[in-house]
């Protein structure tokens, strides 16, 4: 922790960055630390806590971080997939910004929760992890930590469950799931690779995505966001994580990148120059579902 | 395509590349297998000849003599077909077929050979090479053949004389058992 | 739009049989903006659109809606009818009820409900419609061509002769391609020489036709009409314009053993070389791989062991300058004629997926050669005066043995197509040998015989015929060296026998593959390939000379395997295309093309990396100051094709192709299912 | 809207499915022009939507055919390799793969979409899609559960 | 390296002298040859002719062993059990439903993880190793290098060398001192499958061999397979009786050309066993270097 304190205080005093995203200890848990100060690089922190991708951050969304020239922002190994997904969409120039990796043995479902890692209380993404050292990083800092516990997806078992029930119980479940959303827009405002300047569903002429937030719109909303994060969802959980109504989108993500790795043998990766699926195409990709 | 036109299909063609993932219909007959097939002269039906009957479905003409049993599965054909019809592993299909069908028989002295050749695995687990001449002997009628080459043999230190049974050969055994069920059950529509 | 007319036709009764077109009409006229709706006998006919231009006049029309047969059969016809009323073309739609309903249905109501229904969602998305203009582009009518045998040959005189200007870049030292290698050419057996180089003269000479040889094309960017072609031309070693091309240079340098590539490795050359006597230009090269001076000025070195040409040269012309230089040429077409390479058959092809012949040995058997390499020791500028004689100990063959169908036909080697002009020229081989060694003997392996074309079939029954030539259906399984004799291993697969021939030399007719590096060329003019380096065509019948990139061609080998006779007439194919291009100064096309709001546009570039055209450029947006504030996609109108594939993938739908904007599709689905 | 036919509107007390086509405009559309030149009868319960490209096809159309009324969506275009637009079709195959996936996932029967390929030559063919399709959706009934998803949750 | 041994019913009799070689070399070149605890027969031919399923099965039950016994690779040193061993490992590889069929057949756990290389394979990936402990130049001998069918086909199964000009046993033999000679017939088919009931295919095959490689200029051939080694060694005499005087071509396992390479006793490496005596063969490996050359040189590589 020191060294990445140290390290942030050199960066910002050196200039070489105006601005340092790393986590900081807040009244609920570790939260987003954004230092432009040299002096307050003793604010940062990083342990099982630091769940936030803080690639979020980088996305040309966000005009307020523009002023402070190059940034610098903690990443953990998985994170990485984002800044990669971030360059790969030229939304990104990756001279642009310092990578702090923090070798991360695994973290909290939630940033409030404290104590040593579980089997229970694992983020299921970190389950089975092979990112604990963080590639393609400008600097990478701290002890490789152990593998985290194991045990199998959470996820994995419920969409396994999903898949098994026939349509109308499918249908009953996200019909009670997304009947809760009140598109206060959370998850897109988190997501990391949310990165139209414009939302589709704010687009009026024509009104693509209901508006109002009832149940029919909120499946075309969720199965449209979905789609356009085909073979781009860095699966960092953030969206369900930020969901107020605890809609279980990770498993929507997660669903399609299941099916986008079994159908086009692709996995969203850290290599910015593997271009993504969806935009490319094979000629011998499967079509059994076209007569 | 269908109706009548499927059906006519040979279905030997289609039995053979259920059974072996290899499609008889791409032999375009060029006869590079049998310019280099090492016992060409020796057989009536060559690689190509044999391609030709299965993609005829001519069962009757490819059971009907040595040809299929005389193959030495030397991979020749196979390792320069243009076309990846794989002849050998073909043949090899044929020859189970034959025998699970009892369509055809290997020549008395091939059968003899092999039958005495799994039976020694199937009673010791391994071969024991004395015993397994003198079965051949026996099941060929050779009775004569190589004698005179065996106390050569023997003085080498080259035969072992006592058969010694692996510990796993009740292994071996079921493992003889579950094929031989399932080459029955493949005869079987 | 508020004042639409919808025009019902009865078709005669094809339409009124079954729908009951003045209901239609009815109906739809009760829909809000329509201001006149009507029924009539044949729309399409003079009275009926005349009908057209009079509503459109009475009633201030502003958008008009024919309800009759496909948009394929008379959208033009009703277009051009409204644009004569005043109205643009592009506000005016078909409802499709006569292809799409009435033919297709018996059950009146059923049917009439429908066609009201169509005519509907088409009011509907006809309200959305904007006046378009067709798109101009200024046509730069020069041509580029690529490639200097003899189908850029042809392709270059056609269009110089049609009265444009052309760039013929040649990758070579000189034009003139594999044609110039050929000693006689089927079916005629005329001289291959003698047709080709009065050609490569004129081309030459042309005062339309700029000619650079030992140049390579490096970039290409822009569209169709206006494409900036930057070459680099290699350099030569000396100043060309001084070169007269006596070949005093030649006769001088040291280093004479050299492999000649236009013997086929079968002669020799020197360091500083013209590849043969009749090379167009007849200037020499330097080849940097050779000539020590070269690797001694590359290494840095001070002092040089030669210097003979230099001496040898009276006008000063060789001045080992070794900078390559970069020139660009502003065209308006393409040509692609970069020919093919045989499939060279020793084992190490692994880098291409194809695996090599190692049961023929070539390459360490030296009387097994290609065909390339026997027309070279078979023509009479080649490197034994045509003298027939065989690699190993110069011993005239008097049994030749022919293989067909090497490297093609042969999945397991990576190539399954069929060359095409192996089966023609094996069999004049025959003849050249025959005609040369009359007693000798030539056996030739073939699995068929495909001699389709003007006098071929019966080429090849005079080979086999009156030339004495041995046909053998089969392929060869081996070849092996036994002492001084080649020993083919065979089967005659038609009268079942193995056959074993001991020959003096075996000729394999290897297959033709696209040139190296064409995925490359392919890539920077934006044109598809196959899996084995062809160039597309855009459509196999109807297109076959153009990619599809608008404005560049494809003619001869680089397509597919093809003989002269195709190339030259693919050269000229591909000519007249670029002429009908170059015909007008200005280039006419639809405006359904896709258009980025750049307001909204994130420049993720999804929709540059599924244009198949590649018509999506980047735009730097800037302030008032000039800095830069993002970088958004634009469509090269010129480029774009209008598939709207773009505006699917657009994840914030900030592309919209004209035509098929999704306010009227989504007008359509509205007014059909709402 | 009352010329509207509508999936309620029944014959004979069947249930007539209301089906939406989006369809390119090279290969499916003239197949279906084909269909009508060779007069070969089939449902009237389909609604074509001409597009140049299957490229063009976004599944923003198909959700909202479904939310307007749709029972049932048929999507065409060219086969493989024979796209007007060299590869159009080759996006759209990966594009709807996954939708359909999804949607399943989400619980919406996606046999409620056809995808097929139909060139301009196959009028028999797209005939039997079409038909094909409404009798495969009449079985299913109206789509009203997705339609009435704007209603108040159950 | 620790490899796991398969020797094969044959190395345990007639071709004990391949056993003792390889034994004898192994330690020089710092393998460590651990003998498959139980292992049963390949299947051979018999099988494969006769019950495809039989021919995938009792290798997999050998390859199971291995994977249990800790081994990751396991050497197969007569060509016709690599054969055998490697289809079979090729072929589940592929084909997943096939391994789970045969995985429950063998009532053992089985997930075909285990790589299986052959004589020739080995010695050749041990080159540089043998270069090293070579302490004899073989005298210059002449040895044609025979690899018959098994080991370069089918060419997707073994795959270590070309299948129609391979050169992984002339870079053996010429590393061990020896001189590989250039010949038509190295990858020819012996018909050693039928060395029992067809022999006058055999002697026919065989005799085309021996007679290549004596024209060529060979003292010995070196072969990879005890199939091979058999037919060519003892039915020689019957191969050669056609002919004005015998042939007398010694048919040495690679392993014992390596092993007279690293100076081993002849007697060691099993040279006494053969029917064609090897003798002259050997005296001529074994003799003392001529005084010009220097042998402790490390010598160049030649192939």
């Amino acid at each position: 922790m020191k060294e990445l304190q140290d390290l942030a205080a050199k960066l910002l005093a050196e200039k070489t960055v105006g601005l340092v995203i790393g986590w900081e200890q807040g009244p609920r848990g570790a939260r987003p630390a954004f230092v432009a100060d040299p002096k307050d690089a003793g604010r940062l922190i990083f342990d099982n806590r630091c769940v936030h991708n803080l690639a979020a951050y980088l996305s040309p969304r966000r005009p307020h971080l523009r002023g402070f020239g190059r940034i610098a922002v903690a990443v953990k190994g998985c994170d990485v997939r984002a800044v990669a997904g971030l360059v790969r969409e030229s939304q990104l120039k990756r001279e642009d910004v310092v990578l702090l990796g923090v070798r991360c043995g695994g973290v909290h479902d939630e940033p409030t929760d404290a104590g040593p890692l579980t089997a229970e209380n694992l983020a299921d993404r970190c389950v089975g992890c092979e990112v604990r050292e963080p590639p393609r990083c400008d600097h990478v800092l701290g002890e490789l930590p152990p593998a985290p516990p194991s045990r199998d997806g959470r996820r994995a078992g419920r969409i396994a469950e999903l898949d098994a029930l026939d349509h109308a119980a499918r249908f009953a479940f996200w019909r009670q799931e997304l009947s809760r959303c009140v598109r206060c827009n959370a998850c897109r405002q988190v997501c990391p690779l949310c990165t139209c300047e414009r939302c589709l569903a704010d687009k009026t002429d024509p009104p693509w995505i209901e508006s109002s937030p009832h149940t029919r719109a909120n499946f075309a909303w969720h199965a449209t966001r979905a789609l356009h994060l085909a073979g781009r969802c860095v699966d960092c959980g953030e969206c369900e994580r930020a969901c107020p109504a605890g809609i279980p989108l990770n498993l929507i993500g997660r669903k399609v990148a299941a099916v986008v790795e079994r159908r086009f043998g692709y996995r969203t990766t850290d290599d910015p120059q593997v271009p993504a699926p969806i935009g490319a195409w094979k000629p011998d990709d499967g079509q059994e579902f076209i007569r | 395509m269908s109706g009548p036109a499927s059906t006519r299909r040979s279905t030997l063609a289609a039995e053979i590349r259920q059974r072996t993932g290899l499609n008889p219909a791409r032999c375009y007959q060029c006869g590079k297998c049998s310019a280099g097939c090492p016992m060409a002269q020796e057989t009536r039906l060559r690689p190509h000849d044999i391609l030709r009957l299965v993609q005829r479905g001519r069962r009757d003409r490819l059971f009907a003599d040595d040809s299929i049993w005389l193959c030495l599965t030397c991979e020749t054909c196979s390792a320069r077909c243009p076309n990846e019809v794989g002849p050998a592993r073909i043949i090899d299909a044929l020859r189970e077929l034959a025998l699970e069908s009892g369509e055809g028989e290997p020549p008395r002295a091939i059968r003899a050979f092999h039958e005495s050749f799994l039976k020694q695995i199937r009673r010791h687990g391994r071969i024991f090479e004395f015993g397994m001449i003198a079965g051949f002997k026996l099941r060929s009628g050779k009775l004569f053949a190589d004698v005179a080459k065996m106390p050569a043999t023997m003085k080498r230190g080259k035969l072992a004389l006592s058969p010694r049974r692996i510990a796993g050969v009740d292994d071996v055994r079921r493992i003889f058992d579950a094929c031989s069920a399932a080459a029955r059950k493949e005869v079987q529509p | 739009m508020s004042r639409i007319g919808v025009f019902v036709c009865h078709c005669g009764e094809n339409i009124g049989r079954t729908v009951d077109a003045a209901e239609v009409a009815r109906a739809s006229g009760n829909l809000p903006g329509v201001a006149h709706a009507t029924d009539y006998k044949y729309m399409c006919s003079d009275p009926g659109q005349a009908l057209i231009k009079q509503a459109v006049a009475e009633k201030k029309l502003d958008g008009v809606v024919v309800a009759a047969c496909s948009p394929h059969m008379h959208e033009k016809t009703f277009r051009r009818a409204t644009a004569g009323a005043g109205v643009n073309p592009f506000l005016c739609e078909m409802a499709n009820i006569r292809e799409h309903c009435s033919w297709i249905h018996e059950n009146r109501p059923a049917a009439t409900a429908k066609a009201i229904d169509i005519t509907r969602s088409i009011v509907e998305k006809l309200k959305r419609n904007a006046p378009l203009e067709p798109i101009r582009i200024p046509v730069e009518r020069r041509a580029l061509v690529i490639g200097g045998g003899i189908a850029g040959i042809q392709a270059a005189l056609d269009i110089a002769d049609g009265g444009r200007e052309v760039v013929l870049v040649e990758k070579g030292p000189s034009i003139g391609g594999h044609m110039s290698q050929l000693s006689e050419t089927f079916p005629t057996l005329d001289c291959s020489q003698c047709i080709l180089t009065p050609r490569m003269v004129e081309v030459y000479q042309h005062p339309r036709i700029k000619l650079l040889a030992y140049s390579e094309v490096e970039a290409v960017e822009g569209y169709i009409g206006n494409f900036n072609v930057t070459i680099r031309r290699k350099a030569r070693g000396l100043d060309e314009t001084k070169c007269n091309g006596c070949g005093q240079c030649q006769a001088s340098c040291p280093q004479k053993k050299i492999p000649s590539e236009f013997d086929a490795g079968l002669g020799k050359r020197t360091a500083i070389y013209v590849p043969f006597p009749q090379a167009v230009p007849n200037i020499p090269v330097i080849d940097s791989g050779h000539c020590a001076r070269w690797k001694g000025i590359v290494k840095g070195l001070k002092k040089f062991a030669c210097g003979k040409c230099i001496e040898a040269c009276g006008r000063g012309a060789i001045t080992f300058d070794l900078e390559d230089k970069i020139v660009t040429e502003k065209v308006g077409a393409v040509v692609v004629a970069t020919g093919f390479q045989l499939y060279e058959i020793g084992r190490d092809h692994e880098a291409d997926g194809l695996k090599g012949y190692g049961e023929y040995g070539y390459g360490r058997i030296p009387d097994v050669i290609d065909g390339l390499q026997f027309e070279r020791l078979a023509s009479a500028s080649g490197p034994t005066a045509g003298k027939l004689q065989r690699p190993s100990d110069g011993k005239e063959p008097r049994t030749i043995v022919f293989l067909q169908c090497v490297g093609s036909r042969d999945p397991a080697k990576g190539i399954e197509y069929c060359s095409k002009i192996c089966c023609m020229y094996v069999a004049k081989h025959t003849m050249l040998y025959r005609h040369k060694v009359h007693d000798g003997r030539a056996v030739v392996f073939y699995m068929d015989i495909r001699a389709g074309g003007k006098g071929y079939e019966e080429f090849v029954r005079r080979a086999i015929e009156e030339d004495g030539a041995e046909y053998v259906r089969g392929r060869v399984s081996r070849l092996e060296r036994d002492g001084d004799v080649v020993r083919v291993q065979g089967f005659d697969t038609l009268s079942g026998e193995p056959v074993t021939i001991d020959a003096d030399l075996v000729v394999l007719a290897t297959a033709m593959r696209s040139q190296p590096g064409i995925e490359a060329l392919a890539q920077k003019l934006s044109v598809s390939y196959d899996r084995h380096g062809f160039i597309n065509e855009a459509h196999p019948k109807l297109r076959p000379v153009e990619t599809n990139t608008a404005g560049i061609y494809v003619a001869g080998a680089c397509q597919a395997p093809r003989d002269i006779p195709d190339s030259v007439a693919m050269a000229s194919a591909a000519a007249s295309k670029v002429l009908g291009l170059f015909s007008n100064a200005e280039l006419e096309r639809e405006p359904n093309v896709a258009r980025v709001d750049e307001a909204t546009c994130a420049g993720c570039f999804h929709c540059r990396r599924v244009c198949a055209y590649g018509a999506v450029e980047r735009k730097e947006i800037r302030d008032k100051k000039g800095n830069l504030v993002k970088v958004v996609a634009s469509v090269n109108r010129g480029v774009c094709q209008g598939c709207g594939t773009c505006q699917a993938t657009c994840p914030g739908k900030s592309v919209e192709l004209e035509g098929f904007t999704d306010p009227q599709i989504y007008a359509a689905i509205n007014a059909f299912q709402g | 809207m009352s010329e509207a036919t509508t999936s309620t509107e029944t014959t004979a007390g069947t249930f007539e499915p209301r089906i939406q086509a989006f369809v390119c405009n090279w290969c499916t559309y003239t197949g279906a022009d084909l269909a009508g030149t060779s007069r070969i009868p089939m449902a009237p319960n389909v609604r074509i939507i001409r597009l140049p490209c299957t490229g063009r096809i976004d599944t923003l159309f198909i959700l909202k055919a479904f939310e307007r009324g749709a029972d049932g969506v048929i999507v065409s275009g060219c086969h493989p390799n024979d796209c007007h637009y060299a590869a159009g079709n080759f996006h759209a195959r990966r594009r709807f793969a996954v939708f359909r996936e999804l949607i399943d996932f989400l619980g919406l029967d996606p046999d409620r979409i056809t995808f097929s390929w139909v060139s301009a030559s196959e009028g028999k063919k797209w005939s039997e899609i079409v038909n094909d399709t409404t009798e495969r959706i009449r079985r299913m009934g109206p789509f009203s559960a997705y339609r009435g998803l704007a209603g108040r949750t159950p | 390296m620790r490899l796991g041994y398969f020797p094969g019913c044959s190395l345990h009799a007639t071709a004990r002298e391949c056993e003792e070689s390889l034994r004898a070399i192994a330690a020089p070149l710092g393998v460590e040859l651990v003998e498959l605890d139980d292992w049963a027969c390949c299947g051979a031919t018999s099988a494969h002719a006769t019950n495809h399923l039989l021919s995938v099965a009792l290798p997999a039950r050998t390859l199971a062993l291995a994977e249990q016994q800790g081994f990751d690779t396991v050497l197969a040193p007569c060509a016709a059990c690599y054969a055998r061993l490697a289809s079979a490992r090729h072929e589940l590889a592929r084909d997943r439903s096939a391994l789970e069929r045969v995985a429950a057949i063998l009532e053992r756990p089985f997930t075909n993880a285990v790589k299986v290389v052959s004589i020739a394979e080995l010695l050749r990936d041990l080159t540089p190793r043998i270069r090293e402990q070579a302490r004899r130049p073989l005298g210059g001998a002449r040895v044609a290098a025979y690899y018959g069918c098994l080991l370069v086909r089918p060419t997707e199964v073994s795959g270590f060398d070309d299948a129609e000009q391979p050169s992984s046993m002339e870079t053996v033999i010429t590393a061990a001192g020896g001189t590989p000679v250039e010949w038509r017939r190295k990858v020819d088919c012996c018909g050693a499958g039928f060395s029992l009931s067809r022999t006058g295919s055999v002697i026919r095959l065989g005799r085309a061999i021996l007679e290549d490689a004596k024209k060529a200029g060979a003292e010995a051939i070196a072969v990879g397979c005890p199939m091979c080694h058999s037919n060519l060694d003892l039915r020689q005499k019957a191969m050669s009786r056609t002919m004005p005087e015998p042939l007398g071509l010694p048919i040495l396992y690679l392993s014992q050309v390596v092993g007279l390479g690293l100076g081993l006793e002849p007697s060691s490496l099993g040279l006494g066993r053969h029917f064609v005596g090897t003798g002259r063969f050997v005296e001529k490996a074994t003799a003392p270097p001529a005084p010009a050359a220097k042998s402790d040189e490390p010598r160049k590589e030649v192939a």
